[in-house]
Formats: C-alpha cells, structure tokens, sequence
C-alpha cells in the first residue's frame, strides 16, 4: 500500500466535492491511481482524453507512482 | 533540428497567466524589433454560442505551475520548429464575458512564413496542453465543462 | 465552393489605403462580433534590413483605384475559400520608417482554421497581386525599387 | 495605327522620366504595347514579372487593345 496524495481538478474536482484527498491504495502507475479514483472524480471520460501530473510535473498514465507522490489528476483541457 | 539564426532577448519568449484584461495592443509592441518584416497576432475570444447553446459567461480555472511550464516548452518548440525573433502569450483565468479576450498569442519574424507557423503551433498547443479548464454558463441557467473534443476546432 | 454560413454586416469586409499610420488596436476592434471566437491578424513591418543592405525607410507608391478594386476581389476570394466573419486590410502609401506598419491584416471568425486560412490567403494575395511598389533608401546613399522576386518570401 | 496612351508606374515612370504618353502604335495586344515601349520604360524585367490593366482595368498581356485605350504598365509589384 502507498500514501498518496491526490488532486482534483475542474470536472473532477466537482465531482468529488473535495480538491485533494491522502489515500492508502494498491497502485503500480498512474492509471492505477486514476482507476482507483473513478468513483470519486465520477468521469466517464476516457483515460486517454484526461491527463496526469506526479509531484507537479507531466507524466503519463504508464508513469510509476511512489509512496508519498502527489498525483494530480486532470480532466480533459479546454484552453483558448 | 534547425537552429536559430536569430538574436533573442533572455525572457523574450515567455507564457503569462493573467487575472485582468489581456492588452493586445500594448503587448505586440512588446515583439517589436527592429529586424522584424513580419508580425502575426492570435486572439481567442469568448463568443456568445458553442454547440448550440447560447452562452452568457464562462470561467476559467488554470493550474498555474504547470500550465507555465508547460506553456514555456510550447514556446521553446516553436523557436526550434519556426525560427522568429520574439513570441509571448497570454492566457486569462477566472470570470469572462462575451466578447472578452481569453488568450492572445503574439510571434515577430523577419519574415510571414514563420510568423504564421509559429503563432499556429503555439496556440494550437496551447489548447490541448496547458492545464486549463472552461466551465460555461448557457441562457437556459446550465452551466457545463467544455471538454477538448467539443473546443478542439474552435 | 462553400457558401458562408454565417451573416456578413455589408461594408465589413474592406480594403483601404492609408497615408497616415496604421492603428492595428483600432482596427481590430471594428473586427469584433459576439459570433466570434478567433481573431488572426497580420502586420508587415518595415525592417532595417534587406538583401544584406541596412535600410534606412521606405517609400510605397499605390495606384489606388486598382489596389482597392483587386484588394476587394482578394476579400472576396479569401470570402469564398475560408469562410469567416469580418475581413479588413489597410495598406500604407508614402514615405515609412523602420518599424512602422506598412500593412495590417485582420480576420474575425467562429473558429480559428478559417481565421488564420483567411488572414494568410489575404496578405499573400495583396503582396503579389495589387498594384503597389516600393522603393528603399539605404544607409550606402542608394535607393532601389524592391521587386517580387526579392520580397516574395517576406 | 492606334493611338494608345501609355502609364509608366514606379521603376517604368523614372525609367521613362514622365508618367504617360500618348503613342500612335502597331498594336494588337497589350503584350505588343509592352515591347513597343520597352526602349522608354527601360526594363530588363521578363513580361510575366510584370502586370498590366487596360482602362483601369487588370489584364492580362494577350488582352487585345483598341484605339483611344489607356494601357497601364506596371513593373513587378511588392506590396506588404
């Protein structure tokens, strides 16, 4: 098990009532964390139309997560 | 991998989140050089109708570390892919209206070609990119998160 | 060919000579409609080089009653390709120095494809097609007429 | 015979020293008057780097001209 903060974002973070959360999970990636997560951030949207942050830096869903990682989960992006 | 042939000012190129009305005007002088033959300007504005549903307002939310670092290497990219003298851009967070600028992208260049590619790849990147969200608030009282697919031509 | 979907305030898209400066934050505002989402707009600066020679200004001579009549055709065509809101160009005549704007594009549109398709076919259309020359003085003392061939690219 | 006059603009009108004149040619198209007038105007440029117009209007060099027409003859352009 590992000690991960998780932040949410935009869609996400209406969707879980709540900006960030510390959860103990079982999680290998990135995906892993997001998956772990679904129910909370509530998205139907696909992984490959979201994207990820560790520790405030771009990653992919395949990045490694580490105990004590913060994972920033980010709905689909709509600039401009 | 090209290099540039040009001189570029330390800070020249730079992203900026801002809170308050974008100036286009005072911010294309800022690209002025005396060797550049060309100038191209892009400005994202909020417009009153997306999908069909009259919008009234709409807010942004920016993750601002990320969304400048993320918008740096943008800009990086463009100076390698499209040579050019200076380029900026500026994107707004928070409450908009109609009419409003959103985000405005600015690239000077000896000459047109560059200018136009430049100013394309980074609004272009900008907009699947950067860590930025809109939540529009229609006529009916809805109010929804525009995802990528719906905004990704506009 | 498509037809444009969307309504075109009549006298909005227009192509003017100017003798005094351009003011590109003036005209881009004429540009604006709540319909719009995109803004591209071009400039050509007159720069201090060329060809290798240091330039010092430039003087444009315009036959006015072509450049405007070939200068609506290209609005039109650009109407026709890229269909889009508001179009406008301002062309410079008379003596310019280095810096200033010899030539102001500007397109308004929903989406930004057709903003800068628009905006690109107008300027590259207006520096081949309309009957407008210049001639730049350098710092060596001389003064030549700059043709097609040497500016095509700029 | 036609009586054509002739505009010289930018290169063409210094090269020429005046603006217009009136010509009696041999002349059947606008191309005709270009080399007609090749000594005045003084141009090495090729006949396509140029343009022309006929009565203000734009042609193209196999337009053919009339008597009394104005013949513009423009060196190659460089707007912007």
């Amino acid at each position: 098990m590992k000690s991960l903060t998780v932040r949410y974002f935009a869609m996400f973070r209406e969707n879980a009532g709540i900006a960030e959360e510390t959860l103990q999970l079982e999680a290998e990636t990135a995906a892993d964390v997001f998956f772990a997560t679904r129910d909370r951030h509530g998205s139907g949207e696909p992984l490959g139309h979201c994207k990820v942050a560790i520790n405030d830096v771009m990653a992919s869903w395949e990045s490694p997560v580490s105990d004590g990682d913060e994972v920033l989960l980010f709905p689909p992006v709509a600039g401009g | 991998m090209k290099s540039c042939c040009f001189r570029r000012s330390p800070g020249a190129d730079l992203i900026r989140i801002a809170d308050t009305a974008i100036d286009p005007d005072a911010l294309r002088r800022q690209l002025f050089d005396p060797a550049a033959g060309a100038y191209c300007g892009f400005e994202g504005w909020i417009r009153n109708l997306n999908e069909g549903e009259t919008v009234l307002r709409l807010e942004y939310e920016v993750y601002k570390p990320l969304a400048v670092s993320e918008g740096e290497k943008v800009l990086a990219e463009a100076a390698e892919k499209f040579p050019h003298l200076h380029a900026q851009c500026v994107h707004r967070e928070g409450l908009l209206e109609i009419g409003d600028c959103a985000v405005w992208v600015g690239v000077s260049s000896p000459h047109r070609d560059e200018a136009f590619q430049a100013c394309r790849y980074i609004i272009d990147q900008v907009k699947v990119r950067l860590p930025i969200w809109k939540k529009e608030f229609y006529a009916s009282g809805d109010s929804g998160w525009v995802n990528c697919e719906r905004c990704a031509q506009h």
